[in-house]
């Protein structure tokens, strides 16, 4: 799970990190107000986990309080991939001297953390070429001995940072890291690191991803997370623990475990079809969830036909059937079902559920995607 | 013989008296699979599956009254790593985690415990390791495969069922059939059990089922070209896939990379790994 | 360094670990206040480092507000191996239907914590006896690992702690061991931790010993650290990094080294003489610090003969010599001093103090004792 | 020709622009000792003892320039641990802790990366390591041993000086001599030294110095029973004092247990080896 910029800058700053003041608006009124409490000059930056910011305006200097409002204005307007920006974060602008990158990320190799440090910083550090030619040292670091300052020093020396430097960047690689390690980050990312004329370093943009499998155990993000970001699919899919992508198609499919997901989409695509949708329900399902899924595809409106392709280990064929008995139950819409159950108790889901008229099986991926795509073809004629 | 799991091979099952966990120890008793009890904290003493598997506390007592050297895992994912790290410590020969989902530090921290220790974790994430006709241990449907001499690896727990039931079809058998599971860190990778595969006197072909995101079949590739001498016959998901269509599956995990895309194809067969782009495709591409 | 009690407590609540109500009183009226608070019947606990707290009377069940001030005063008149009570903690007393002990400890040899844990608690298991015929687990942690969920369940296993508290005990101990991480302890004890009717856990008595060489990094201590409860001698010995150790004797001893300290008290025991004072120098110690030493051992009115005794490895004998000059010129008391100066830079040193008429000198350690104990023996005639 | 250290050696300082590293690293030098330059963060690219002596940032940045395989240690006790850590992550294979008082949970931390790894750690607290006429890795007084058939082991620094002083008197020369250091956790300790003097062809007699605290020569005892050939003399200062003196040496380390107090004697009596009451019975005690 990404972090909001204002989001991972406060983490920061707790964890110690020198940071640029800055305060969060909902509107440009509020702009105003902060920018004149923090000082001109000021950047104005639309908080978005989109990409693309830069380039769309969404970052801004403002060098008084003649044109703070209408920049400000200019942002909220701003719509980056459908996402409407609902905040903007005030922050002191700077002059630096220096900048480069310093992280914390997740090897996933070597499974192990590493300190990354890079004399490219900032935009720089974003463009493959001069990233590529710039100096980049990474340190492995030992999870459970943690970072140690000589690993800390090994790659500050291997770049060449001033001597004068080091006291300050020990410091925020031993912060960063302990935000890695406190909130279960799989990234800490500060980029860029910038040295001022008074020869003190700021980290002046900062990223932080957390590993959404441990958001159980990191009460402080039951904040950070904000489902409203998300369509009403994938908040059902979160309450039961599947997971939900929508696609511009007209097929619903209902598959278990990614392999099998892969390969529907996979098929579907070489008869040039698009899915509308793709809800994996992981291994070892219950009926609930397994309902809840067919109910989704059943009330979407986009959905014309659902493909169902269930291979059962975990996921038991019967507890399958249960749950789509159960959903079908419901007086939903009608929709065509394609499906094919196979593996643990297959039988006996198949028995269940071979009485229900709306259903026609099928015994391979290949076959089951040949028919819902020719009952597809045949409708849009 | 088989690669990871054999005749000698004593099954406990950590978190046995779980739902996913009572009903998968009852399906691998009933495959035949030497299963010997398991464990769940607190509940020592009492016995599962009509009073024939026996439950321990601890893995340490379960080892000790069993001599089991195999452990497959269905404990919830909070506290898999504690339970991996009860049987590493226990020197459990074998760790099959089917539970998946596990938060990554955890994943860390358990390949650190690894490396100083004479353990073997597969998954998590993993459907388990089957060896036709002696043992399931995992969650592998029963008899969805034959004894015979094809070794299967996959990361997709599902796509390896796909594959082996598929082989069955035509009428091949498999030595053993590892799946190495999906998640972002992993325990055994494609390149040990490639090695495993080509000591192994009975597995004579090796089917390995790729998917989208990192880069481990092309490292899979080098190994292959340095040291496999058995053919091996390669099936990796979503390669024709674009990238548009493949990143809503990596969102939350974010630091997966999708660079090497369309690669991963390339690389497995300039080292004369024969590619199937289809599952229909292996059988034809196994020698009879 | 040892915490007092209420010390510990206050760091084991603070951690979540928990434990009867209880608040420091310095004065009766206090006590009873304090008592009134909390709810009768209350314990009273002298506030003291020294052992045999229980035995002599400094712990006391009070039933209600009649007796409580008579037995607070009573306790305050209480002198501990010459430390007068000046705390007493005023805590709520329990009924509990069992107790044991578990322990953080630190093992030298093996160079690792350890989570004990014990059936037999309370006074039990201060008893030898009784300790050893109880059933007691040791497990060992691995300090960069950490302790982990299923080393505890191994140990309230095998001591077939019921399941029922389970859940609880595993808190304390990950609580209990985040302590000892956290302050740099050496031990943190809980004896006894007990169950009350209602199958809650209390850790009714508390031990936290503090590593003295981390305090620099625990600033927390700070006030912790009572030098109040030092001599002089001791307060001045930590100001110039030396180690003091107080005899009842007439010679005091200055050495480099504990190997050294020994030696010569072991020579001097030999002659049935003991020491007035040992200070250690240790290796590399400065010329201030050395002055300062001989300061004390020329100060002090209980000393009649100083004994130096310097086999410079790191130790500079130059520096010392300068150092035992600087004191000398000082215009103190003058004693006979009896010294013998070998090792780094010896000769120099030896050029150094040949002058002063104080000084005599000695090859050997046993030869520079003997001397000593000579010229006291002859004094005392 | 001697343990720990030899004509192989290659000493580095940790610490070698301090007021300590740099003077024994000019006394090292004098010496004839092979060292071969040093570190101090910050301070790379400088130069010691009258540009002699090239120093570091890194103790990877000196040993790839000077193949250093010794690191003799003079670091302030709060970044002794991370000086420790440094140098076996560089693979050194001797590291000399002279600086003491380190905390004891940093020590703990050390002690396990030792672990796993090729690394010697001596001391903390620790005079060092000397071989007559080729080294005096540490603090050794100079010219203070003359060559000889005699290891010496000891966990104070002060009394292994008075011990090679005293043979030295006698005319008597040492193999090596190490002084173990007398912190509460401590590297190397008397049994790895038995057993690497028992090896050593040029160590004809053992030496042990001991002193209260601790069960460290209790095990030895158990040790030279088992598996030492050659004599050993021990001498174990303080074993005639009173718990009540002794007591206050120990009231701050707290844990360090005086139970153990007056069996040291008898428990290296027991096992054969000649116990000398005095320094100045060492030398009898020697076989000539």
């Amino acid at each position: 799970m990404k972090l909001q910029e204002y989001q991972s800058k406060s983490l920061l700053r707790k964890a110690g990190i020198p940071l640029p003041p800055s305060t969060l608006a909902t509107n440009a009124v509020q702009v105003k107000r902060i920018a004149a409490e923090i000082g001109y000059p000021v950047v104005l930056k639309a908080q978005t986990l989109e990409p693309g910011r830069g380039r769309a305006g969404g970052v801004r200097i403002v060098q008084d309080e003649h044109q703070v409002e209408n920049i400000a204005n200019q942002i909220f307007k701003l719509i980056l991939n459908q996402h409407p920006i609902q905040f903007i974060l005030v922050e002191k602008a700077f002059t630096f001297s220096k900048e480069f990158y310093l992280a914390i990320i997740s090897d996933l190799n070597q499974s192990t953390p590493l300190l990354r440090l890079s004399e490219a910083g900032g935009a720089t550090f974003l463009e493959p070429e001069s990233f590529r030619n710039a100096r980049t040292i990474d340190r492995k670091i030992d999870i459970n001995a943690g970072l140690k300052d000589f690993q800390i020093r090994e790659v500050m020396t291997g770049l060449g940072i001033e001597p004068s430097l080091w006291k300050q960047l020990q410091l925020i690689a031993h912060k960063a890291y302990e935000v890695y390690r406190k909130f279960d980050a799989t990234l800490v990312e500060i980029n860029s690191m910038v040295v001022t004329l008074q020869n003190q370093l700021f980290a002046l943009d900062t990223r932080i991803s957390i590993d959404s499998q441990s958001l159980y155990r990191q009460e402080s993000f039951s904040d950070a997370f904000d489902p409203s970001y998300f369509g009403w699919e994938e908040r059902q899919a979160l309450k039961y623990d599947v997971d939900y992508h929508g696609f511009a198609g007209e097929i619903g499919c209902m598959v278990n475990g990614m392999g099998l997901a892969y390969l529907t989409i996979e098929e579907l695509i070489a008869l040039n079809v698009m899915p509308a949708a793709m809800i994996d329900i992981h291994g070892g399902a219950t009926s609930t969830s397994i309902a809840s899924s067919l109910e989704m595809l059943l009330i979407s409106p986009r959905v014309k036909a659902i493909i169902i392709n269930i291979f059962g280990g975990m996921t038991r064929c019967d507890e399958v059937a249960d749950g789509l008995l159960q959903a079908l139950s419901e007086g939903l819409p009608k929709k065509p079902i394609f499906i094919r159950l196979e593996g643990t108790n297959g039988d006996t889901g198949l028995d269940l559920l071979h009485k229900n008229e709306n259903l026609s099986f099928f015994g391979t991926t290949e076959a089951l995607v040949n028919a819902a795509v020719g009952w597809l073809r045949g409708e849009e004629q | 013989m088989s690669i990871l799991i054999g005749t000698e091979s004593r099954i406990m099952v950590q978190g046995i008296t779980g739902r996913r966990g009572r009903f998968h120890a009852s399906q691998m008793f009933n495959s035949g699979s030497q299963i010997v009890g398991g464990t769940s904290p607190g509940k020592g003493g009492e016995w599962c599956y009509d009073g024939r598997l026996p439950v321990f506390d601890t893995v340490k007592d379960c080892v000790e009254a069993t001599s089991a050297n195999v452990s497959v895992i269905f404990v919830p994912p909070h506290s898999t790593a504690d339970a991996i790290l009860e049987s590493i410590d226990c020197g459990v020969k074998i760790i099959i985690s089917i539970t998946g989902s596990i938060p990554l530090q955890d994943m860390m921290v358990v390949n650190s415990a690894l490396q100083s220790s004479n353990s073997i974790l597969v998954g998590p994430n993993s459907p388990g390791v089957l060896v036709p006709g002696i043992a399931n241990a995992g969650i592998f449907p029963n008899e969805i495969a034959i004894p015979g001499n094809v070794g299967v690896v996959s990361r997709s727990g599902t796509l390896c069922y796909e594959v082996i039931d598929t082989l069955k079809q035509s009428g091949l058998g498999v030595s053993t059939a590892v799946g190495i599971g999906d998640d972002p860190i992993i325990g055994i990778d494609f390149l040990s059990c490639l090695e495993l595969f080509e000591a192994d006197p009975h597995t004579d072909q090796i089917v390995l089922v790729g998917g989208p995101g990192g880069d481990s079949e092309i490292r899979a590739a080098t190994m292959i070209m340095e040291s496999v001498t058995k053919p091996v016959i390669a099936y990796v998901v979503g390669e024709n896939l674009a990238t548009s269509i493949l990143r809503p599956f990596f969102s939350r995990s974010g630091s997966l990379s999708l660079d090497s895309l369309g690669k991963k194809t390339s690389a497995l067969k300039d080292v004369g790994v024969l590619m199937a782009n289809k599952l229909s495709e292996i059988p034809l591409l196994i020698k009879r």
